[in-house]
C-alpha cells in the first residue's frame, strides 16, 4: 500500500459514513476508526429504550446522529420504504390474495401493497425490477415513514 | 381523561411537553424527521413515530403524516408545541375532524388571531388599548395616504397573516409610503399567498411586553399577569421577564380586567398571550394575539407557580380553571430566562453541529429547558434555540445574580452559542437598572454585528 | 464583607458553595487534590490550588495543606461544607488563629455537639425530648447492665465521638450487654481514638426527622422546619423531603420554640441540623446535632425559599437574620431529593469510573444539584455521590410526580447508579403514602442485596 | 517503515479527520490514535479556563483526568516538586544569597529553597545529583501542591 493508496483510502473513508474499516491487501493491513467512534458513539442513539445505565450496554453500535446513515455494504437488496406513515395492507382488499408474495417476480411499478393514511389508501409501486426476497411488515401493522416494507434482490 | 397524547414538535417544547404529560401519567407519542432519530424527545416519549424526512415541509409542517402517525399510535389528543402547526387552523380542525383533540384554541378562534386586524378590532371592542391605525385591510395608496396624514408619521405597514418580520415596512414620510405599501403587499403575498397590509402607529424604541390569559371550555378566562420580553434582536426575543419592571399593579389589574372581558366574549380556550406596545409614557398599546403556548412561558410558571402546559391539557379534558389555578393566585418572586441559541455571539451566524461538552448549571433557583446532550447535534434545517436557562429569585437582584452565575457555569463546546452575549447583556447598568426597550442591543451596542 | 472565600471541600457542596459566593458577588478559591484535576469545583472557582495527592488524608482532610492555601491565595473565610473538616473543631480553631473566618459554630459549639452525650444533656435542659439513656459516659458493664434494666430492652450503645455507625451496638438481652459493649468501646477506640460509649433506648424503626436551625452572632436563632430523611440504608440516607408528612403545625411549632432556647442557650452561630428520632406513637426523641450544612439542606431552601449556603456566609459576615430570612418565613409547597449515588442499584458496591453518557433532568420544578459531568470522573476515593435530585411541587403529590418523571430524564451511562432503586421506591405504595420509617427498604425488600 | 514514512503518514493521518489508524505493511506495524480519542480526554480538562465555546479551542490535547500522568518521555531532566503547599523562598532569609542558581551542581539532600507553610519554614532537598537546569519559581510566589520548583538534570 503506498502512501497515496492510504491518502485515497482515508478520503473514501471519511465519505462514506461507516465508523471503522480494516483491509488486508497482500501481506499489508490497514484499519481506521472515526474520530470518536467505539467510545461514545451518540450516547442517547436509537428510538426510545429504557435508559440505560449498564456499562455493558454501551458497546451497542449506534446510529450516525445526522440523517441518511449510508447503508451497509453487505447486501445488495434493495429494501422497498415507505414513503409515508400509515396502515400496512398486503393484499387490495380484506380477504383477497396479496399483491405479491415472497419468491415472487416483479417490475418497475408493479403495485406492492397499500399504505392507508387518514382513510386514503396509496398503492406503493416497486422501483426496481427483481425478485421479492422478504416481507417485512405484517398485514394490517402500522409503519412509519422510511420503514422497510419488502426486501427486494434486483435483477 | 387522556390516555395519550401525539407531540407535533420536536426540541425543548416536545420535551417540555413530554414532562407534563408524565406528571399527569398520560402516555406520550413523540413524531421525528429522520434529522431527529437520536434526539432526547424522541427518547423520551413512550412511542416514536418518523414522520418524513429532515425538511420541515415533509415531516412536522407535513399535516397529513402528523395526522396518520395519531391515527396508528391511537393517541386521543394532540399537542402542536410553538412554531410548525401550532397556529393552523386548517391542522387543528383535521384533528377534530380525525377524532383528535387539539390542545389549543378552536380553529376559529385560532383563525380570528391569526388575522391581525381582525384581532385588533375584538380587542378594541373589549377596551383593550390598541395602536391608531386602520380599522381594516389597506385598499388603496390613497386610502393610505390619507389615514397616515390622520395618525401622523412614523407609521408601520403589516401584512394581516404575518410574522417574523415579513410583510413588514416603516414609513417615515408620506413621500415613500405608496411604494413601500406596493413592497409590503408583494413580500405578504409571497410569504404568506396574502397580500393585505394593515397600518398602525409606529412606537419608537418601545417596551414589549406580553400577557399570558388561560380560558377553559366553560367560559372562564384568568390573566396571569405579564411578561417583558423588550431584549429583541431584530424582533427575535433573547431575554424575557416576569413581572415587568414597568408594569404597576393597578396597570396590570386594569389590562387584565380588559383582557378577561376580550377573551370571554372571543370564546378562548387554552393558553394565549396578549402582546403589547409600551410607548414611553407608559401607555401599552395591543398589538396580536398568539393562539398558543410561548417560547417564554417558564417565566410566568416560576412567579405563578402554575405549570401552563399541564394547565392547558386540563382545560383540553375539560376542566375548570377555578380546579387547575390555585385558590388565590398571586405573582411571587421574579424570574427571568436567556434563550441559549446555537449561533455566534457577535456575527450571529447560526451554528449548528454536534456538541461535544456539554455543562448544564444547576444549584438553587436554576430551571433549565433543553433537548440538547454532549455528542448531540443541533440540525441545521430548524430554529437555533439550544437551551432554555431559566433563573428565579425573590426579588429582581437575586434574579440576575444566579443568571449569572448559571451563565458562567453553562458550557456549550463544539458550537458557537450566544452566551457571551447573554454575560454582557446582564452585566449591563441598564439591564441591571430594568432600563429596557427593544432599541436596547442597537443602542447599548452590545450586539455589535462585526465583520 | 469578605472578598474571597476558601472552599475546603470537593464535589457538589463545593459547587454548592461556589454558586451561593457567585451570588453574593465574593471571589471563591478552591483546594483539590491530584485526583480532582478535571473536577467542576476547580473548573469554576476564581483560582485553583492543589494541595495534595488523591487520599483525603493528605489533601482535603489535611489541615496545613488547607490553611497554607487560603495564606497563599489571601483568602478571608473558609467554607467547610459537609465532612471533611466541617464538624473539626480543631480545624475551626486553626482558621481563627490563622485570621481565617471559619464559616460554621464556634470551636467550642462544634466540640460540645460533636460529644454526643453533652449536645443531649444540653438539649435536655431547655427542654428537648430526649431519649431515655445514660447521662453519660458508661463506665462500667455493671452501671451499663443497670441502667438497660431501668430503660428496658432493646437499648443501643453509642460512641460518643461517633459517626457512621461505627461504635454503635443494638443491644436486646441482658446477656449480651457486657460482651457488645466491650465490642463497641473496642470499636469507637479504633475508629475514633477515644473509647467513650453512652446507652440511648432503642426506637425499632423510627422516623427519622430532622430540624434545620440558623443562629446569628447577635442571639438570634430560627427555626425552618423539618426534613424527613426516614429512607435510609445502613444508616446512609438515600431520599429526604420537606415537610415531613408525619409532624404537625403544633408539633413542629413546639419543638421549634424549644430548638430556638437550646440553641441560644449554647450561643449557636450558623446552620446546624437536629436529629430526631419519631417512635410510633408519633413522639420525637432528640439523637444529635450536626452541627454544620446537610446533604440534603435543599429541600428546605426549597419550601422556605432561603438559601441556606448564602446565609451561612451572611452570618459569618456579622449579619443579622432579621436581615436575612424573610420577613414572614412560612413553608410552602413539597420538596423531595433523592441522592444519586455510583453503586450498584441492588449489591450496593461502589461503581466509580468514568461518565460516557449524561443527561440531566430538567424542566418545571426540578433542581440539580451536581459536580458531574460526561467524560468525568466519578473517583474511587470519596464518597459515591453523583447527583442530587430535588423536585419541588405545590403538594407532595406533584413533588413525587415530577420526580419520577425526572429520574425516567436521568442518564448515566458509564457507571451503576442508584437511579433505578429510587424508581422503585417512587413507585411504592407505602411511599406514596407517606408511611415512612427507617425499616421501609428492609420491609419492602426494595433493596434487596442481591448476590 | 522509515521515519521519514512514518512522518509522512502522521501527517496524512493529522489531515484525514479520522481517530484512529493501524497499518502493516509486510513486519512493520504503526498504531496512530488522535490525542483524546478512546478516552475522550476530560471535556472539561485543565486548571479554571474561562468556558470554551470556540469549536477550535476544543483541539487542544487534554490532561488525562485520572492523577499522575506519565511523564513525557522526550526528557530525561526531573523536576523537583513542591510537596507542601506554600511559599517559595531561594534564600534562607531576605537579603541572603539563594541556596542553588541554574548551573550548579547538587548532591542528593542539599538544600534546594524553602517553602514557607503556616509560618513554619520547610527546607526542601535534592533526591537527585546533577545540576540545575532551570529555576522555574521566583522567590516570593505561592506553590501548590506538585508544582515544579527546579529542573534537574541528573547525573
Amino acid at each position: 500500500m503506498t502512501n497515496e493508496e492510504i491518502k485515497e483510502l482515508l478520503r473514501i473513508f471519511n465519505e462514506s459514513g461507516v465508523g471503522e474499516l480494516e483491509l488486508q491487501r497482500g501481506k499489508d493491513r490497514l484499519r481506521v476508526r472515526k474520530a470518536g467512534e467505539g467510545v461514545s458513539p451518540a450516547a442517547f442513539a436509537g428510538p426510545p429504550p429504557a435508559p440505560v445505565t449498564i456499562p455493558s450496554a454501551l458497546a451497542a453500535p449506534a446510529a450516525a446522529a445526522e440523517p441518511e446513515p449510508a447503508k451497509p455494504a453487505e447486501s445488495a437488496r434493495a429494501d422497498v420504504k415507505s414513503p409515508i406513515v400509515g396502515t400496512f395492507y398486503d393484499a387490495p382488499s380484506p380477504g383477497a390474495a396479496p399483491f405479491v408474495k415472497v419468491g415472487d417476480k416483479v417490475e418497475v411499478g408493479q403495485v406492492l401493497c397499500i399504505i392507508e393514511s387518514m382513510k386514503l389508501m396509496n398503492e406503493i409501486e416497486a422501483e426496481v425490477a427483481g425478485m421479492i426476497a422478504a416481507k417485512l411488515v405484517e398485514n394490517g401493522q402500522p409503519v412509519e415513514y422510511g420503514q422497510a416494507l419488502f426486501a427486494v434482490q434486483p435483477r | 381523561m387522556f390516555q395519550k397524547i401525539l407531540i407535533a414538535n420536536r426540541g425543548e417544547i416536545a420535551l417540555r411537553v413530554i414532562c407534563a404529560c408524565k406528571d399527569l401519567g398520560i402516555r406520550t407519542v413523540a413524531v421525528y424527521s429522520e434529522a431527529d432519530r437520536n434526539s432526547l424527545h424522541t427518547r423520551f416519549a413512550d412511542e416514536a413515530i418518523c414522520i418524513g424526512p429532515a425538511k420541515s415541509a415533509r415531516s412536522y409542517l407535513d399535516i397529513p403524516s402528523v395526522i396518520s402517525a395519531a391515527e396508528i399510535s391511537n393517541a386521543d389528543a394532540v399537542h402542536p408545541g410553538y412554531g410548525f402547526l401550532s397556529e393552523n387552523a386548517d391542522f387543528a380542525e383535521v384533528c377534530e375532524t380525525s377524532g383528535l383533540t387539539f390542545i389549543g384554541p378552536s380553529p376559529q378562534v385560532i383563525r380570528l388571531m391569526g388575522l391581525k386586524q381582525m384581532a385588533r378590532a375584538a380587542m378594541d371592542e373589549a377596551g383593550v388599548p390598541i395602536l391608531p391605525g386602520s380599522k381594516g385591510i389597506l385598499k388603496s395608496a390613497e386610502e393610505a395616504e390619507e389615514l397616515a396624514a390622520q395618525i401622523g408619521y412614523p407609521v408601520m405597514l403589516k401584512a394581516a397573516a404575518g410574522g417574523g418580520g415579513r410583510g413588514m415596512r416603516v414609513v417615515r414620510d408620506a413621500g415613500s409610503l405608496a411604494s413601500l405599501l406596493a413592497q409590503a403587499q408583494a413580500e405578504a403575498a409571497a410569504a404568506f399567498s396574502c397580500g393585505d397590509v394593515y397600518m398602525e402607529k409606529l412606537v419608537e424604541n418601545p417596551r414589549h411586553i406580553e400577557f399570558q390569559v388561560l380560558g377553559d371550555q366553560h367560559g372562564n378566562v384568568e390573566v396571569l399577569g405579564e411578561r417583558e420580553c423588550s431584549i429583541q434582536r431584530r424582533h427575535q426575543k433573547l431575554i424575557e421577564e416576569a413581572p415587568s419592571t414597568a408594569v404597576t399593579p393597578e396597570l396590570r389589574e386594569r389590562v387584565s380586567r380588559n383582557l378577561r372581558a376580550a377573551f370571554k366574549a372571543v370564546g378562548y380556550t387554552s393558553a394565549g398571550t396578549v402582546e403589547f406596545l409600551m410607548d414611553a409614557a407608559g401607555n401599552l398599546h395591543f398589538i396580536e394575539v398568539n393562539a398558543r403556548i410561548q417560547v417564554e412561558h417558564p417565566v410566568t410558571e416560576m412567579v405563578t407557580g402554575v405549570d401552563l402546559v399541564v394547565a392547558q391539557i386540563r382545560i383540553a379534558m375539560g376542566e375548570k380553571l377555578e380546579d387547575i389555578l390555585p385558590r388565590t393566585p398571586r405573582l411571587c418572586g421574579h424570574a427571568i430566562e436567556c434563550r441559549i441559541n446555537a449561533e455566534h455571539p457577535e456575527t450571529f451566524a447560526p451554528s449548528p453541529g454536534r456538541i461535544t461538552g456539554f455543562n448544564l448549571p444547576g444549584g438553587s433557583g436554576i430551571r433549565v429547558d433543553t433537548a440538547a446532550y454532549q455528542d448531540g447535534v443541533i440540525p441545521r434545517y430548524y430554529d437555533s434555540l439550544v437551551a432554555k436557562l431559566i433563573a428565579y429569585g425573590s426579588d429582581r437582584t437575586q434574579a440576575i445574580a444566579r443568571m449569572r452565575r448559571a451563565l458562567d457555569m453553562f458550557v456549550v463546546e463544539g458550537i458557537y452559542t450566544s452566551i457571551p452575549l447573554h454575560r454582557r447583556i446582564l452585566e449591563h447598568p441598564d439591564f441591571v437598572a430594568g432600563k429596557l426597550d427593544t432599541g436596547f442591543l442597537a443602542r447599548t451596542g452590545l450586539a455589535l454585528e462585526k465583520k
